[in-house]
């Protein structure tokens, strides 16, 4: 199969459309004329690109907890606590991993568990067994917009049904809900599916009604260096555009050096603009996504409300349009409500305290941008090169070659060549640069930036410095030194 | 020097959890077993049959996501169906949904037919000294494992 | 009564000391031949001198908590608790408010209620009472050195046995444990009283018995400018090192925007180590305190430990020797020892993920250091000047004359009369100065700043700012917005 | 209009804390009191002698730093003897050591003899609110209240 960054004609999409909605059962309650209406009655607060781009305007940080359980009553329950007494602005609705496979005779089984015991059996919310009505419910039931958070590679049905549940945020893409959450679906198919959500948020546009898509910016979530995020979010933006999405959110995830992390969110806006301009999109909306650290956390409670301090410190600092909130149990399990209110708290004060403090940009800062921009730069040329002029085409092609490539990702797909570790000072780099086509000075950049590391270490800079890296947040450290 | 003992390791279910799983292949290695990584996504049937396969000594389950309660359950039954009912299987990661009391849940395990279960945060090295412990006990003193 | 900036005569010294030692009868416990051994087989390690010279060295911050309970077995399982489970590098030794007052009589029924009760009704633990013998059961049980902390105007007394129980560190001064700590004690009596203790510190090291001395940074805790605590500082740094003193850790509590806290630790250092050689002490050694927020603490815990993080955060991006940790109880009452450890384990993780972060110096920061090094030199020029070349006449004098002033200080030797306030951006300011004898520029500099805040929120400038600011980050923002 | 109401302010024992103490009295002034502020360290017998002398309607008593439990024991005695035993007395702050269920800590300076005890961290509108409602109860209806 070939994919092509090609708009999908409204006769395939809808030829399509109908086997997706077979999917399931409640595939049958979506009627697309309906669903219009139904958003457009919507209240402007609960329409979540009405709230990012004030947020912006503002520059204000939204925030943003993860959430999602079993059985439907408890799930609102558990967003209103989350907004009432965590002080959430958006909020999310987290989708279970059976659904995320499409597994939805699973996900059956697991709703029906969860009722017998009274207590959640999945790790979110089965979207697409309970249907348009539900979905209905929850988005009712809140006075502020609500995304669909997930991780599926094929989220047609998932998305058909969410959006005409009301919902006015759809994360995912089809690079970065593949890549790092599954392990043998083709990328082109994915790509594929993902120009089918993109194409259905087009749609809504065209008939008035706004919808946000935001790609997963963190990936594994551990130790990726901002250009490979980057790419990736920008790629997905662009592919997001040629269906018609006009309002998109680039995500990025903590990695802890805050110079880094600012220089980041930073040039992501940057980049993200500079590209959808040179492609010819010129009326899409970017807004930046903070994720505080995404990789293993400590398991001390005390120790993981100073991480999510630290990266509610980040987000307020590099001016994120909203930051998604980890929380005190993240290295347990899926948190309590009191737990997860307890991350948006502390992540409220934090905000709150730095709203109206500026930090300048400094010499280091813009050589961090630099650097990121360079990177994202010869990653995204090449990438077109490979695809002669095909964003989609080029994708596919680039992760063949180890051009765009993921560190840690369980996809076969996934050349996983690059190695990432810290450098002396805790910001990411590059070990090995696998395939990619960085130039010699960027590669020299690296080389001495680790090299600095391995000197004060007094070791050799390798694998063993990556392991780690891996554990050294969660074991109280940013840089894992040696013992 | 003697053959070098096997481990089938894997991530149960539709968990994608893949950070631990190579980890734990690096430390494996580095203690001088032979590791077959079943990787991510596996099945209880890919487990059994990785084993059988490579006539491997052990069983190294992980589970991250949560679904770990409904994943788990039966895999003994589907060894001893398979005809290597007594092969060691361990289990690791964020078993169960949430911040439980890790005893009930270690319970859980142990009463599906793992021998044994570590909560979250276990570090390779506690679980790689109690399989050659395990081991020793199956008469398998004979190895050499590297110091 | 005059006071003059003079080491004390030691005959004079030693006459005064019997009267002291009488003050209670555990005062004929100490024997200063006996003691001097006693410090010279500590081991190193014990010594606080050390442990702030080697992390000054070391680019460090060092955490310590804030501690202390009625009965002896209790304080020590308290503090090795700290030690062990929240992995403080240095301890205290916090001392309850009646023998802060010399009453020991209302402190021995403290300790008797604490012992029918089994529960502490002291708000710290009355060393004096227990003499040399216990506070040295204190030293002896832990391997990190042991630092006294309290709030007592006459302090001759504690510091006689505390110092011969082995402690190292002595927190304090005639000023900055008179006007936060007292109503209507002179300051000339302070003066006098702390040179006492100086000059026993001055003795201790005369005999080789490296003990340090800090004074009380944060005064009122509640928005207090830099340059007043500084000047409080620096004048209280000078008097002990007339006496002899050696070592001086000077402190600064957190005011929350991140430039002006980092200035502040910053020029504290360097205006303490100017004047010190410029009056002529030479081989004084500067060490720097920062103390978490410590003004009103948010209720909730979530938001407490964002505050906590926070403090942490600003501690360790301007390098401080040590950072004094706050709880997640402060709001409600004396920590538990799991509230206060989680304290520290939240500071601790910051400390560790930020040590190899570097935060370049930026024109910002630069103006907050030259304002701060202005007024300072202002202010303590102008006390020299009343002083007529005297110090401690001069301190009395600026006093009185309002020069010298401390924001909601209790004691009626203070004027009251200066009012601070934050700007736009979260910085202290002054709203009224009083009689502070600041030049032109300055002060336009204060009003600039203020009435931009005037602007943005619409108001005047003026005490109701205040008031919005004192409650501000107990309710979860940092400037006192109008509602 | 007709005289404003008295209050005694002060914060009890050897304590210094003397920010709420500046808030309360603004706080007070401006809703139409007059407040006399004894400050901070103040004595059970300061408390009574000012109340004494002004004719006060209610004496408020702070006490932040822990020792409340010991220092406010005996106050509403004090007033009896000094024939002022049914004036109203309130008490706020942080009563007692540590962070303690607040409902224990209530019915202690209830059964003390304080007509009402308020926990850490209320605002002055609060403790306003209800010392003119008791005020008024109490045939004190006439004040004329800045709105
Ligand atoms: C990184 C991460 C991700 C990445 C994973 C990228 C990838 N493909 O690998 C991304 C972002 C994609 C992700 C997705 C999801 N995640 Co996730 N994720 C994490 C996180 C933060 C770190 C995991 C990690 O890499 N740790 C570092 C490695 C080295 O440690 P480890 O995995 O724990 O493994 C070690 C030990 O556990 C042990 N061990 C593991 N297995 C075994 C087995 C044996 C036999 C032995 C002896 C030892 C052992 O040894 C390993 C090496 O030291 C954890 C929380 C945490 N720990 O802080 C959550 C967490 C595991 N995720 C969770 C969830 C719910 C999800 C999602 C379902 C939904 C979501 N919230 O987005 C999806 C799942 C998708 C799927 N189908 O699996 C939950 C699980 C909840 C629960 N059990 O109650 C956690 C705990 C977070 C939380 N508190 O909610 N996640
Ligand atoms: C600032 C502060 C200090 C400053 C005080 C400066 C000064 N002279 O004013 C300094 C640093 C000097 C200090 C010293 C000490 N402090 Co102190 N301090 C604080 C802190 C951080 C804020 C207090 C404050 O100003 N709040 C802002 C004002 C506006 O609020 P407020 O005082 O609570 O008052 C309001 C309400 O409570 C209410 N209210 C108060 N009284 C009354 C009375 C009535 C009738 C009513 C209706 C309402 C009411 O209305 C007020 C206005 O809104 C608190 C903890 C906190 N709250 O976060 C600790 C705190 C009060 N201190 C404490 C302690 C123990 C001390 C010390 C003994 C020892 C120490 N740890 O250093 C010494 C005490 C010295 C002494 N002899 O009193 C403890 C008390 C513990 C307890 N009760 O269990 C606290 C709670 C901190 C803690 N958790 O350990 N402190």
């Amino acid at each position: 199969m070939v994919v092509k960054n090609q708009c999908l004609d409204l006769e395939v999409f809808f030829k399509e459309r109908e086997a997706v909605l077979k999917g399931w059962p409640t595939g049958q309650e979506v009627d697309l004329e309906e669903a219009v209406a139904y958003h457009k009655n919507l209240p402007q607060e609960k329409v979540m690109v009405n709230q990012l781009l004030s947020a912006r305007r503002e520059n204000k940080t939204l925030i943003q907890p993860r959430a999602g359980v079993a059985l439907p009553e408890q799930h609102i329950e558990l967003l209103k606590y989350l907004r009432e007494e965590g002080e959430a602005d958006l909020l999310p609705t987290t989708i279970d991993s059976y659904t995320r496979q499409n597994q939805y005779e699973e996900a059956e089984k697991g709703i029906k568990e969860s009722r017998e015991l009274g207590r959640s059996m999945l790790n979110g919310f089965p979207a697409v067994n309970y249907g348009v009505k539900v979905c209905r419910q929850i988005i009712e039931a809140l006075e502020v917009p609500v995304e669909v958070r997930h991780g599926t590679p094929d989220a047609r049905l998932l998305a058909e049904i969410t959006l005409a549940g009301g919902f006015t945020d759809f994360e995912g893409g089809g690079i970065s809900y593949n890549i790092p959450y599954a392990k043998k679906v083709p990328l082109e198919n994915t790509i594929r599916y993902w120009q089918y959500v993109d194409r259905l948020v087009g749609y809504y546009g065209e008939q008035g009604v706004k919808i946000n898509r935001e790609p997963f910016g963190p990936l594994t979530g551990t130790l990726v260096p901002p250009s490979i995020s980057h790419s990736v979010g920008i790629i997905e933006a662009l592919l997001a555009a040629e269906q018609g999405v006009k309002f998109i959110s680039l995500g990025y995830g903590q990695n802890g050096n805050l110079i880094q992390d600012i220089a980041a969110i930073l040039s992501l806006k940057d980049l993200a603009e500079e590209y959808l301009k040179k492609e010819g999109y010129q009326d899409v909306e970017v807004t930046t996504v903070f994720h505080q650290w995404m990789g293993g956390f400590p398991q001390d409670e005390s120790k993981a409300f100073a991480v999510i301090s630290w990266g509610a410190t980040a987000a307020a600092l590099s001016k994120a349009t909203k930051v998604i909130v980890k929380t005190p149990h993240e290295a347990m399990g899926i948190p309590t409500k009191e737990a997860n209110a307890a991350g948006l708290k502390t992540t409220r004060q934090i905000i709150n305290m730095l709203q109206d403090q500026i930090l300048e940009q400094t010499r280091r800062m813009d050589i961090e941008r630099e650097i990121i921009g360079k990177e994202t730069r010869q990653i995204l040329d090449k990438v077109l090169e490979l695809g002669e002029g095909d964003w989609a085409e080029g994708t596919v092609r680039a992760f063949a070659a180890g051009i765009l490539d993921i560190p840690f990702a369980p996809s076969k797909f996934n050349a996983g060549k690059i190695l990432p570790a810290r450098d002396n000072n805790g910001a990411v780099r590059f070990i090995n640069f696998g395939n990619l086509p960085f130039s010699q000075e960027i590669k020299e950049f690296h080389q001495e930036k680790l090299a600095e590391r391995g000197e004060v270490e007094e070791r050799d800079v390798g694998f063993q410095m990556v392991i780690d890296d891996i554990y050294a947040i969660s074991k109280g450290m940013l840089v894992g030194r040696p013992r | 020097m003697t053959a070098k003992p096997i481990v089938v390791l894997g991530v149960i279910g539709a968990d994608v959890h893949a950070i631990g799983n190579q980890i734990l292949e690096h430390a494996l290695n580095d203690a001088g077993f032979k590791v077959v990584n079943i990787g991510v996504m596996a099945s209880q049937k890919e487990f059994v049959n990785a084993a059988i396969e490579t006539g491997a000594d052990a069983i190294w389950v992980s589970s991250l996501y949560g679904h770990g309660e409904m994943d788990c359950r039966g895999l003994r039954e589907k060894c001893q169906e398979a005809g290597i009912g007594d092969i060691l299987i361990y289990v690791g990661g964020n078993l169960v949904i949430g911040k439980q009391d890790w005893e009930n849940t270690k319970k859980l395990f142990l009463n599906m037919g793992y021998d044994r279960a570590y909560p979250p945060g276990t570090l390779p090295e506690t679980a790689i000294k109690d399989l050659k412990e395990d081991l020793q006990k199956r008469g398998k003193s004979r190895w050499n494992w590297p110091s």
